[in-house]
């Protein structure tokens, strides 16, 4: 029994918190792909910026979490978001909108993102340091024990509340993303662009609109997913370049240009990692006194050693490409 | 004619430019650093070559140029740095060999059950029996080379080189870089462009995380110096003598691969490629396979980004995997060809001579003006500064190199030199 | 005074070559124009370069009297115009009520009206609403596309080759559908390959060689003219 | 003569919708075959069926007996089977030469290795290839502007250029995506007649999707006739102008010239 709650602590609860960061990002990057063509290497720098606004807002404001009883970092979310998504349009207009307007192929895109990208990292350093930073400088971190009612489970199931939040986020902002895309104009112009950009445009839907509108939804959930990854964690400044390969993976995953597979694609990329890096020996060794003789029972049995876990999204992305190129979901472009 | 005469002052105003330069250069801190940039700058040179004619003749988005260089670094320094007799004399020496005589055998297993005649017909059997082979391989792999490895960390610190000479080392360098790009463009080429950009990027993290954390194999952190030089090193002939004769052999290296691009370029070779990046719809009607001449220029590159990553990395003497870093060996490259004119050799040259002297002279640039920035907050706002405020001040150039990539991609696509269209 | 005016145009794709040379149309409000002519003759070009998707070298096109050259698409429907092309003219995941929302993108006031309206002229659609426009067949897409462009509440409507790809039977349902939304007061200015049954409905037809006028007249003259007949319309009749 | 091509009842949808629909038809080998049917019929999606663009989801397409559905472009390329294009496909960076120059498959100088070690080979045999392409410009008085720019030609003298590679190889059978539309009056007679020459002196097979209904008569025979994406009927021009069927569903004031 306490093998299952070791395995739920580390391979379901931190999954699943995983996956929910990498859903949230992969949201923006499927939309960014579906509605402007290209692939934006500059998100995972975005989710940076955005736990680093609500960094400074918590340094800024250290006791606002206690008029909530929530943490503080949590309280500055949809400031960040707001700011985020604020610099989002800001980045479109300054550096994609020009070269859009010029007809530059989609990897010229890519490429001015990767340049974008350099320059938010070398701004977050100049102004934020290298360090890792916890947002929990001021209060306390609360970790709930939960205890099953079962004789043989001596351990406890282990969850933060940060977790917790990360998930009653998750939720909410699925739920949103549903309800904006299905039921409100702006939504379905954004599926409509995303299907066919020239039928679009004669159809009288604004094309800015709905590209600010995009760049405004990926970049509050980029702003959200970093903040509360980093509240579970830390804030590390190379946050960025780590989330960016499996958040590529899961919006490939999923099926480009596809919402709903991008949140199944983060899932599938996060319980992959923790369940790859799951040291299975724990399993095992209930069992030692059954086991044959000749086979020694290594300590660590994991399919994937720790230090190698960016392997995981990879190989899943080239499963993929070879399996299945449009993806779970049937995406766009291929 | 005129146009003509035009290109040509442009590149002389060009070439004058890097000349005054590179004289600065000598001048400030003197020949020894002066040669030791020029032959880097060779170095890079190659890589960007190799690159410009990804990107340039074919189109290809490589994002993960480091890789390619890390492997072709490793290669190399496997392939030249002296025998470890600790290693070759402990028992390690042939039961590693015995754990990748395995993998090989499960590789052919593997091979071996894709090729099964009675199960062509059976797809969904196949698939499973394969992932099962896959799956045993690797855990057994896994679980040999645990021990050995550790066993070869504990009694011998790593497994040396072949102590060959320093050339084989960069040739091979140079094929092992080229097999990575037939798998990585194997996989990719044939989908839309952005999934080559994201492949490679994760290919380049993943060989940084191996050979950073497979100690037996790279020292990992520890770093493996000094690694021969092809020259008398300097502690031989002084510094200045050894980096010239190193930057001779690396202009002559030079030489030769543009005699190779020009001639290519200018033979049915570079009308095809170019044919099919202009239509390729068309030019798969005409009978080209578009695929697979991707593939041949993406290995092209690959290959000639090896040779300067192995050159330059014998260059530092060190190889250290933790310094492979996205920034300096892949985005830095990227900056280099697009401003100097991707497809066009000697703008992707003269750019990266651009490009790396600016880059080396913004560390020392960018520590005055931020020293500037700390001595008037200081004296006058009683200003706290950061305690590393200095290694904060060098993301400026990161900044810098960002800027700079957006900047050309807007006000001059084409780059400094555009690729020269042909009339006969 | 005439709703729409195209005034010596020359225009083309990009900077290449112009493909229109000088091209003169005039449509009165209220009325079904049909452009006719062989393949190549620029019919599409000049619907689309009335839509703004082209580059205008010269010349002018007024709309109620006002130049519309330099109006960006959705700029031109808030003017009373709407397009349908020829080829991929549904939002295929979307489905037709969706579509049909889309057409009426720029409007502000409550749409539920329209969309039953367009329900009317197309009754198949309503039983298909929740379905998505790309699992449609030819001619209900084309319902599709004509029900989207007419959520804008449009003056002028553009067909391109309303029928193209149609059998017989829907291609008759499909001009029907036009002469009853043209009843409803909507100018229609379509392209038509089937130029005889089009200029049947037609008042005013203008026929197009090598992308410059060759000749404009009302629809029954140009079906009674013999030479028209005999180069564009066939010998058969 | 037998049949060069067989196509048996082919099928090909695009997501829900069935471009082309059970179609059958045959090509005799050394025929000038016209295919003619209203816009959206699923002509040009048959060409490209035809030329492993697309694969048929049913059905199959038999090239001198040999199933090609599935093969590349490539492969067809190898096969003697080359086709042009509706829009204009030429290498607008190329020059008009060049894009001659470019079509034969298997140049010497095509592989890095010839280009590096035997540049003599390589040279030699692009002489010959430069001499045939010579040869194709002056054949279709292009040689004024043999060294402009592919991009920046005019339509007409796009089409000549697409039609000029088919005569780069030595083809067996060429698709031709109305070669006519945009061409003008003169040159479209030079081209007719060059299209009639190849076939009688080169033995080439034609399959040609035209609307200009001067062109289909003088040159084509048989004629097939395709709507809602299958073969409504095959017969000479006349016999074609006879079906009332036919006329209803195309004719009925389509663009056609006696």
């Amino acid at each position: 029994m306490n093998e299952f709650i070791f395995f739920f602590n580390k391979v379901i609860v931190s999954g699943a918190a995983i996956g929910s960061v990498y859903a949230m990002g992969a949201i923006g990057v499927t939309l960014i792909f579906g509605i402007l063509r290209f692939a934006h290497f500059a998100h995972g720098d975005m989710m940076t910026l955005g736990a680093f606004f609500a960094f400074g807002l918590t340094v800024m404001f250290p006791q606002a979490g206690q008029l909530f009883g929530l943490p503080t970092g949590f309280i500055m979310l949809p400031f960040a978001m707001v700011l985020t998504a604020l610099v989002a349009v800001l980045l479109d207009r300054t550096f994609y909108e020009p070269l859009r307007r010029n007809k530059i192929n989609p990897v010229g895109m890519v490429m001015a993102s990767i340049g974008v990208t350099l320059m938010l990292q070398g701004l977050i350093r100049l102004f934020g340091g290298i360090e890792a930073r916890h947002f929990f400088f001021a209060e306390r971190k609360d970790i709930f024990r939960l205890a099953l009612p079962f004789e043989s489970a001596s351990r406890k199931i282990v969850i933060t509340e940060p977790q917790i939040l990360l998930f009653v986020f998750t939720l909410l902002a699925v739920l949103a993303i549903h309800f904006i895309l299905n039921r409100t104009k702006f939504g379905k112009a954004m599926r409509a662009v995303s299907d066919n950009v020239d039928l679009a445009r004669v159809s009288g839907i604004n094309i800015q609109k709905v590209t600010v509108i995009t760049w405004m939804i990926a970049g509050s959930l980029a702003a959200a997913a970093g903040v509360l990854l980093s509240l579970d964690v830390s804030l590390k400044p190379d946050l960025s370049f780590n989330l960016l390969l499996p958040i590529f993976a899961a919006a490939i995953v999923g099926g480009v240009g596809h919402p709903y597979g991008a949140i199944v694609g983060g899932y599938v990329v996060g319980f992959a990692e923790t369940l790859s890096i799951f040291n299975w020996a724990v399993f095992l060794r209930p069992f030692r006194e059954s086991l044959p003789d000749w086979y020694e029972l290594p300590s660590k049995l994991a399919l994937v050693p720790t230090e190698y876990k960016i392997t995981v999204p990879f190989f899943i992305l080239v499963v993929i490409l070879i399996w299945r190129p449009t993806g779970i979901f049937k995406g766009k472009v291929i | 004619m005129k146009p003509l005469l035009n290109v040509f002052s442009k590149e002389s105003i060009i070439i004058i430019i890097c000349a005054a330069l590179v004289l600065f250069v000598f001048s400030l801190f003197g020949a020894a650093f002066g040669f030791r940039m020029l032959a880097e700058i060779a170095c890079f040179s190659i890589i960007a070559l190799g690159l410009s004619i990804q990107w340039g003749y074919a189109g290809l988005f490589n994002a993960g140029i480091m890789g390619f260089i890390a492997i072709a670094a490793f290669t190399s320094m496997l392939v030249s740095f002296p025998v470890n007799e600790d290693f070759r004399q402990s028992i390690y020496a042939t039961e590693i060999i015995w754990v990748f005589v395995k993998l090989v055998m499960g590789i052919v297993i593997i091979w071996g059950i894709n090729r099964l005649p009675f199960l062509q017909t059976r797809v969904a059997l196949r698939r499973l029996l394969l992932l099962v082979a896959i799956a045993v391989t690797y855990l057994i792999f896994m679980q040999n080379l645990e021990p050995v490895a550790s066993g070869i960390e504990k009694e011998a610190g790593f497994i040396g080189g072949f102590g060959l000479p320093v050339w084989m080392g960069w040739i091979a360098g140079g094929i092992v870089a080229g097999i990575l790009a037939w798998f990585v463009g194997h996989i990719c080429l044939g989908l839309r462009s952005d999934y080559l950009a994201i492949a490679t990027l994760g290919i380049a993290e993943i060989i940084k995380a191996v050979l950073k954390n497979a100690d037996w194999l790279t020292r990992g952190t520890l770093t493996v110096s000094p690694l021969p030089w092809p020259v008398s090193t300097p502690g031989e002939i002084g510094f200045i003598a050894s980096r010239a004769l190193y930057l001779t052999i690396t202009v002559i290296m030079i030489g030769f691969i543009l005699w190779l691009l020009q001639r290519a370029y200018n033979a049915p070779w570079g009308r095809m490629i170019r044919a099919i990046r202009d239509n390729e719809l068309s030019s798969a009607a005409m009978g080209k396979d578009v695929n697979a001449r991707r593939l041949e220029v993406f290995i092209f590159g690959a290959v000639l980004m090896g040779v300067g990553g192995a050159a330059l990395v014998t260059f530092n003497s060190i190889f250290d995997p933790s310094g492979f870093l996205p920034l300096h060996h892949t985005f830095l490259i990227w900056v280099m060809v697009i401003l100097g004119g991707a497809g066009n050799n000697m703008g992707t040259i003269l750019g990266t001579m651009i490009v790396y002297i600016v880059w080396v002279m913004s560390e020392p640039a960018t520590l005055l003006i931020f020293e500037a920035v700390k001595y008037l907050g200081v004296e006058w706002f009683n200003w706290q500064v950061p305690n590393d405020f200095d290694s904060r001040a060098l993301q400026m150039r990161v900044f810098l190199i960002g800027m700079t990539i957006t900047l050309v991609l807007r006000y001059a696509p084409q780059g400094l030199l555009p690729e020269k269209i042909r009339e006969n | 005074m005439n709703l729409i005016d195209v005034t010596q145009l020359v225009a083309g794709y990009g900077n290449n070559a112009p493909i229109l040379h000088d091209v003169d149309l005039a449509l009165a409000a209220g009325k079904i124009g049909v452009i006719a002519g062989p393949n190549g003759a620029g019919k599409s070009t000049l619907l689309k370069a009335i839509f703004g998707l082209l580059n205008i070298h010269s010349g002018d096109i007024k709309h109620n009297g006002k130049s519309i050259i330099h109006l960006r698409a959705d700029q031109l429907v808030a003017e009373g115009l709407a397009f349908v092309p020829q080829e991929f003219n549904v939002f295929e995941s979307l489905s037709v009520e969706e579509n049909l929302e889309m057409g009426a993108f720029i409007r502000t006031d409550s749409i539920s009206d329209s969309i039953d309206h367009v329900y009317e002229y197309f009754p198949p659609l309503k039983e298909k609403r929740k379905q998505a426009a790309g699992e449609l067949s030819g001619g209900q897409r084309q319902m599709v596309a004509m029900g989207r462009a007419l959520m804008s509440r449009p003056t002028l409507l553009l067909l391109d080759e309303p029928t193209a790809g149609l059998s017989p039977l829907f291609m008759e349902k499909i001009f029907e559908r036009i002469i009853a939304v043209n009843q409803a007061g909507v100018t229609v200015l379509m392209v038509e390959q089937h130029a005889r049954q089009a200029l049947e409905i037609a008042d005013q037809g203008f026929i197009l060689v090598t992308g410059k006028n060759a000749y404009t007249d009302t629809g029954d003259a140009l079906l009674n003219n013999d030479e028209v007949a005999r180069s564009f319309l066939g010998g058969v009749s | 003569m037998g049949n060069i091509l067989e196509v048996k009842q082919v099928s090909k949808s695009f997501d829900a919708l069935q471009v082309i629909n059970d179609c059958s038809f045959e090509i005799e080998q050394g025929s000038i075959t016209g295919l003619i049917g209203p816009n959206g019929a699923g002509k040009t999606t048959m060409f490209n069926l035809i030329a492993g663009v697309f694969h048929a989801d049913q059905g199959q397409i038999l090239y001198q007996d040999k199933d090609i559905s599935g093969h590349k472009p490539e492969e067809l390329f190898q096969l003697g089977l080359l086709r042009t294009f509706q829009i204009a496909q030429e290498f607008s960076r190329l020059t008009a030469l060049e894009n001659l120059m470019m079509v034969p498959n298997h140049q010497p100088g095509e592989s890095l290795v010839n280009v590096w070690l035997r540049s003599g080979k390589v040279a030699s045999f692009e002489e010959k290839v430069r001499q045939k392409a010579n040869d194709v410009i002056d054949f279709l008085k292009l040689g004024h502007i043999k060294n402009e720019l592919a991009g920046n030609l005019s339509g007409g003298q796009k089409k000549l250029l697409e039609l000029g590679r088919t005569m780069m190889v030595d083809a067996k059978m060429v698709l031709l995506d109305e070669v006519a539309a945009g061409v003008n009056r003169t040159l479209l007679q030079d081209l007719t007649a060059n299209i009639q020459r190849l076939n009688r002196e080169l033995g080439y097979t034609f399959f040609v999707i035209e609307h200009d209904m001067d062109m289909i008569a003088q040159l084509c025979s048989p004629i097939i006739v395709m709507a809602e994406g299958r073969k409504m009927m095959q017969g000479s021009i006349e016999e074609i102008r006879a079906n009332p069927e036919v006329v209803k569903a195309y004719f009925g004031g389509g663009v056609i010239t006696t």
